[in-house]
């Protein structure tokens, strides 16, 4: 009996040993494309449309001859938002499967956790997150696609001084986005003369949030900024609703995609949030240098996958601002792949127009962001 | 001689129950004492007081001159009294010999932190422990078993093993849980001589048994308890006498 | 004869480090394993050993390590000091918790440790200006050896080893000891190890002090290693897992513990290659092993072993 | 308007009370039935949600699909005591754990492969215009999930004490060996408690989906907070598991309201943790006496 059990255990482990075994095979020399993405977890709304644009325009780029006769390979695995795994991972890109340039980390949290890595071990570095603590100091190695934080939060502070807003009640998770959000909007409030009147926060597996806007009501906020992801802030706006609160509210560009509005549904009405151009592509004017981009992108995108979010835009962006600086730089070496990242001008991409240079690793300002409003469950520019 | 346990007018309630009234006896220093009485007459709840497991509600437990009546179960065990259990309570995940030397924790004193760093002191210590377990089961019989595991032990081994942990903790007085319990007639007979011998061996011993040939034979005194009260105490052939003894249990059980 | 499986041991890491310096699967994963080593080993002492249940253990893990990473960054301390501070801090903490805790029994006392580790996982969530809040803390200096600077992948293998050789020889001591035997007792049966005169409630307690500082080291040692720590890192799911390593590999013993986490950190590895797949097969292998090995991979192993030539021995001696 | 206020934060804090008091009878259940703590439980809840909004989405009726979804946990919970409990019938309690600890990354693993990542909705059951009465409001949908709540934990009272199969249920959980003996077929009666506990974690899942939206990782969380409630009540303690809900959302809820919203899961578990001290069996459990 127990040696039945045991032998049975053996055949178990057999039969996946044999199913395990790593693919070794290995073609001649590509580009070789790290990446490393929520692609579980809770993150995972953003690693998911990352990965999905990744594959797809090395794919495309693979059909047209690869970039100077090389293919492009792309290696990725899942952090699950999980930043001792990124770790583990970006290790794994450098030293096992030898990359030569990375372009991944969904969330802040997993970026910030491999940047001594990829310093170290002299990789570039295109992050798809968030925070402006990635590319603020400036490291070498280090930049990023998707807006700061901070922009968005000076975004949205603009458009309510703009309003005459100037008492705002903040309501934020526990995540890293929604966290280091909250102190940007902490840090930038006073600057536009705005004075934040209500701090409550939220566990982003909580499944109501009644109870802090019950509290928000009761203070003298004239509008509600909302910073997070996933599907807390669609519960957020819900709740909003619910209680019957008529005070504008505001969301980060953590809920630009069209899910935000599916869930949402009608309560999402009104709601104003800034956000790369990729989601009003076609009702900007033609004048704008940007739209035949995003509408590129977005027509590709949605054939194969469905609505496209402005996540999977900074994964193009980021995917791109890499394979053309391996272009420029004509060679495999990471030191003059990076040299050319920085030196990275007018890439035309989703989430704007990038002008990198050694003090600014993202190269984007204010104007990439556009402030769109719900309206009749679409989203419209606010002008 | 001197009474080695006093026990004074102790009572124990549980809920509305009185598993114990009013009970007082003393046990002299080398007998064999045993308790009696049906199920459910109160017989390991009094083992479950002389040895702290539960508190009595009234009355006082003198144990060598120490008042032990509200003392925890381990100050009991290291003042020399040792208990066997109805239910066995041997350490299954444990083989024979590490049981035996786990009831040697009283007579050596190393702490955590030197039992991990392996100090000079615990080897020594490892050394003669393991001499007093050894002794512990010869006394037994069961020397060849050492290395044993214990979960793969007949019941009757298991009885012996139980004794045999008690006994490596040198107790003055050892409380016996129903040893002959589940015993075929030659096991009993070898549990006979063996409570004879721990007896010899100058350790007082107080039995629960039911059975009742067993304890005449090797009892110096017997008390007979009866729905929590004492309904006799005396030699055996004062109980065997007894009318009210014989009403209440012995016209069943010996009849 | 004691400590074989221990040289055993010392013998295939040092080997496999001196043999693959550079091999990821070596000096990268390998180090991971130490980690969890470490920390199975010495979750294994209070439930292989005492028989309890901690669901909490990430807690003192992330005590050591937020302790270690802001005394060294923000006072400049030695990193030696600032673990011995850190370990300090989850001695009295644990201390302080460990009788009122160890009160409760079974799924009591995995809810009560759940959410200990609950409360300090929020706690290092919400006050970021003390634990960098979810993002956590970066730029930890690695530690210095006399004038080494260890901060290379594989000198932090052989560190690992070494002390992951260290706490195998602490637990297997232990075991062989008059407190390692009544903490076994106390898992057979809490009631006899009273009655032999062994205090329950203090060999608990002292136990349960004793894994959590052995955490907590582990935790500076973690922090110094990956120079980053954030929240996620000593999360309730990691808490589960640590159990999970212990009873995969076999509850109560030291090797099993070492197997449950050697197999732990090295099986998602190969599941990557598996994409989607990953998190379904990783649940049923666990249910697979633990259906068909309730003992644990280790100690199944070992007792299919031992099991016939015990038994013969059994019945000879028994029937005698 | 701090007595508005009040009202409105029990109305929040009884909505999710009554979510985890579903979730934690569903513990209770099994615990009651095999001694074993399905740490899988919040998977019951995962599926249930996302079969009925599958369902529904392929255009099956509203109620049918729940229907369905409701009897898809439920089968699920069938499985996993024929599979995997029942598989490993004499292992530990800490083996137990990790093998459910093991159901529910498989379940969640498979989830993710029919379901994919994404974050979903559901209608409510009538419509999402909240109730008004002076400053409270409150969605019809909370009205559901409490009646809901209230007539399950009615109906499995009555089953139990009522019904023979509930009673065998029960006799199960005292003795096994006994009820055997009595002619019950034990096996059949755990299948059926993970039956009807994978059926209460579906009508929590379907229930609260409207409210709170579901993702394939939805689960793990409420199945902590449902272990929390039925620890809280005092293990395998019906009553308790939802009297235990209903305090853990409300004091979540008051926490959140009066002290700090970013600290109320730790004011949660430290008043678990306070209650627990002083007794250490739960609020209704019993401490067991053991013979010796």
């Amino acid at each position: 009996m127990k040696l039945h059990r045991i032998v049975r255990g053996l055949f178990l482990i057999l039969f996946l040993g044999i199913f395990l075994a790593p693919p070794w095979a290995m073609a001649k020399r590509p580009i070789k494309i790290g990446s490393f993405l929520a692609l579980t977890g809770p993150a995972s709304f953003l690693g998911d449309p990352e990965l999905k644009t990744l594959k797809m325009y090395i794919e495309e780029v693979n059909e047209k001859g690869g970039i100077d006769g090389h293919k492009v390979e792309l290696i990725y695995y899942d952090t699950g938002g999980k930043a001792k795994e990124a770790k583990d991972i970006v290790k794994r890109l450098i030293k096992k499967d030898r990359v030569d340039v990375i372009v991944g980390g969904s969330t802040s949290g997993t970026t910030l956790a491999v940047i001594d890595i990829v310093q170290r071990a002299k990789v570039p570095l295109i992050s798809l997150a968030g925070s402006i603590r990635i590319i603020q100091p400036v490291k070498k190695w280090v930049f990023k696609t998707p807006h700061t934080d901070r922009m968005a939060a000076a975004k949205i502070f603009e458009d309510m001084k703009k309003r005459g807003i100037t008492k705002v009640a903040l309501i934020t998770g526990d995540g890293g986005f929604d966290k280091s959000g909250r102190a940007q909007c902490l840090d930038l409030a006073p600057k536009y003369g705005i004075e934040i009147v209500a701090d409550e926060k939220y566990s982003n597996s909580d499944t109501d949030m009644t109870t802090q806007l019950t509290k928000i009501r009761a203070t003298d906020a004239q509008a509600i900024l909302n910073f997070g992801f996933g599907k807390a802030p669609a519960i957020v706006t819900k709740n909003v609703r619910q209680l019957g609160i008529k005070l504008p509210l505001y969301q980060s560009h953590g809920v630009a995609s069209k899910k935000f509005l599916q869930l949402a549904g009608k309560a999402a009405e009104g709601v104003r949030l800034p956000a790369a151009a990729l989601l009003v592509a076609e009702k900007l004017p033609d004048s704008d240098p940007q739209k035949k981009v995003l509408l590129a992108y977005k027509h590709k995108y949605e054939a194969k996958y469905g609505p496209v979010s402005t996540f999977g835009g900074h994964a193009y962006d980021g995917l791109f601002i890499a394979l053309d600086a391996i272009d420029r730089a004509n060679s495999l070496d990471r030191a003059k792949i990076r040299d050319e990242i920085e030196k990275t001008k007018n890439f035309i991409g989703t989430g704007g127009i990038f002008n990198m240079s050694p003090t600014d690793h993202l190269g984007l300002d204010l104007s990439a962001f556009k402030m769109l409003e719900v309206k009749n469950g679409d989203w419209t520019l606010v002008q | 001689m001197s009474a080695l346990l006093e026990v004074n007018s102790v009572s124990r309630r549980f809920g509305g129950v009185e598993a114990l009234k009013d009970i007082t006896f003393s046990v002299h220093g080398g007998e064999i004492f045993s308790i009696i009485g049906p199920n459910g007459a109160g017989k390991t709840t009094l083992f479950n007081l002389l040895t702290g497991v539960f508190y009595a509600d009234e009355g006082s437990i003198l144990f060598n001159s120490h008042d032990i009546t509200r003392k925890r179960t381990f100050e009991i065990a290291r003042l020399g009294i040792q208990r066997t259990f109805q239910n066995l309570q041997i350490f299954l995940n444990m083989n024979c010999i590490e049981n035996v030397k786990t009831a040697c924790h009283t007579r050596i004193s190393s702490g955590m932190i030197s039992g991990c760093l392996r100090l000079k002191k615990v080897i020594q210590e490892e050394r003669i422990v393991e001499k007093w377990a050894m002794e512990a089961l010869d006394f037994v019989g069961m020397k060849d078993l050492a290395l044993a595991p214990s979960d793969t032990l007949p019941y009757g081994l298991l009885k012996r093993l139980e004794i045999a942990r008690a006994l490596a903790a040198k107790p003055s007085l050892i409380l016996l849980d129903e040893p002959a319990a589940g015993l075929n007639d030659t096991e009993t007979l070898e549990m006979r001589h063996l409570i004879e011998s721990i007896s010899r061996s100058g350790i007082t011993v107080m039995l629960v048994e039911h059975n009742m040939s067993l304890v005449m034979e090797i009892s110096h005194r017997i008390m007979v308890l009866n729905y929590g009260q004492c309904l006799k105490l005396g030699t055996p052939t004062e109980v065997q006498k007894d009318p009210e003894v014989i009403a209440a249990y012995l016209g069943e059980a010996a009849g | 004869m004691r400590l074989v499986g221990l040289y055993i041991f010392l013998a295939v890491t040092i080997g496999l480090g001196l043999l693959f310096p550079d091999n990821y699967y070596v000096s990268v994963v390998g180090s991971t394993a130490f980690f969890h080593i470490i920390l199975a080993v010495a979750l294994n002492l209070f439930m292989g050993y005492a028989g309890q249940i901690s669901l909490g253990h990430a807690a003192f893990f992330g005590i050591g390590a937020y302790t270690s990473a802001i005394l060294t960054t923000r006072f400049n301390l030695n990193p030696f000091v600032a673990m011995s501070a850190g370990a300090m801090l989850t001695g009295a903490l644990s201390t302080l918790l460990a009788r009122p805790i160890l009160k409760l029994k079974g799924h009591y006392l995995a809810m009560a440790t759940l959410g200990l580790g609950i409360i300090v996982h929020i706690f290092l969530v919400q006050e970021e200006w003390l634990t960098g809040g979810p993002d956590g803390l970066s730029g930890i200096p690695p530690i210095k050896i006399a004038s080494l600077v260890v901060d290379t992948d594989i000198q932090w293998y052989f560190i690992l080893c070494a002390v992951s050789a260290m706490t195998i020889w602490i637990s297997l001591n232990l075991m062989d000891s008059r407190m390692g035997r009544a903490l076994r007792a106390i898992h057979g049966s809490e009631i006899a190890a009273e009655v032999l005169g062994i205090d329950t409630a203090s060999a608990k307690a002292q136990v349960f002090v004793l894994s959590a500082v052995l955490t907590s080291i582990a935790g500076s040692l973690f922090v110094h290693q990956q120079a980053f720590i954030s929240p996620d890192s000593c999360s309730f799911a990691f808490s589960v897992e640590l159990v999970t390593m212990v009873v995969l590999g076999g509850l109560g013993s030291t090797f099993g513990a070492v197997f449950g986490a050697a197999i732990l950190t090295f099986l998602p590895e190969f599941l990557v290659h598996f994409e989607e797949l990953e998190v379904l097969l990783y649940g049923a292998i666990l249910m697979c092993i633990m259906i068909f090995l309730p003992k644990g991979v280790f100690v199944s192993a070992v007792d299919g072993v031992m099991h016939l030539f015990q038994r013969r021995c059994v019945r000879d001696v028994g029937s005698s | 308007m701090l007595l508005d206020q009040l009202i409105q934060f029990l109305i929040t804090g009884i909505t999710i009370g009554a979510i985890y008091a579903l979730v934690g009878l569903g513990f209770s259940l099994i615990y009651n039935a095999s001694d074993v703590v399905n740490f899988a439980q919040g998977e019951f809840v995962m599926i249930g949600a996302m079969s009925a909004i599958f369902i529904y989405g392929a255009g099956v009726p509203y109620f049918v699909a729940i229907l369905i979804a409701i009897f898809i946990s439920m089968f699920v919970g069938v499985a996993l005591e024929k599979l995997a409990i029942e598989q490993a019938r004499n292992a530990t309690v800490v083996t137990t754990i990790i093998i459910t600890i093991g159901a529910s990354i498989f379940l969640r693993g498979a989830a993710l492969l029919i379901w994919g990542k994404e974050i979903y909705g559901f209608p409510s059951i009538s419509g999402d215009d909240p109730i008004k009465v002076g400053n409270i409001t409150i969605l019809p949908q909370s009205l559901w999930i409490m009646a809901c709540t209230a007539l399950f934990v009615f109906l499995l009272r009555y089953f139990f004490q009522k019904t023979l199969t509930g009673k065998a249920i029960l006799a199960c959980s005292f003795n096994k060996k006994a009820a055997y003996l009595m002619g019950i077929e034990v096996k059949h009666m755990l299948a059926l408690a993970y039956g009807i506990s994978g059926l209460l974690g579906g009508i929590a899942g379907v229930l609260i989906t409207p409210i709170t939206y579901m993702t394939y990782g939805a689960g793990v969380m409420l199945g902590l907070k449902g272990f929390c409630a039925s620890i809280l009540g005092g293990m395998g303690n019906s009553m308790g598991a939802v009297i235990g809900g209903l305090i853990l959302g409300i004091v979540e809820s008051l926490g959140a309201g009066f002290i700090s919203s970013g600290y109320k899961d730790a004011i949660s578990f430290f008043i678990i943790l306070l209650v627990l001290f002083f007794r250490p069996a739960g609020l209704f459990g019993k401490t067991g006496v053991e013979r010796v």
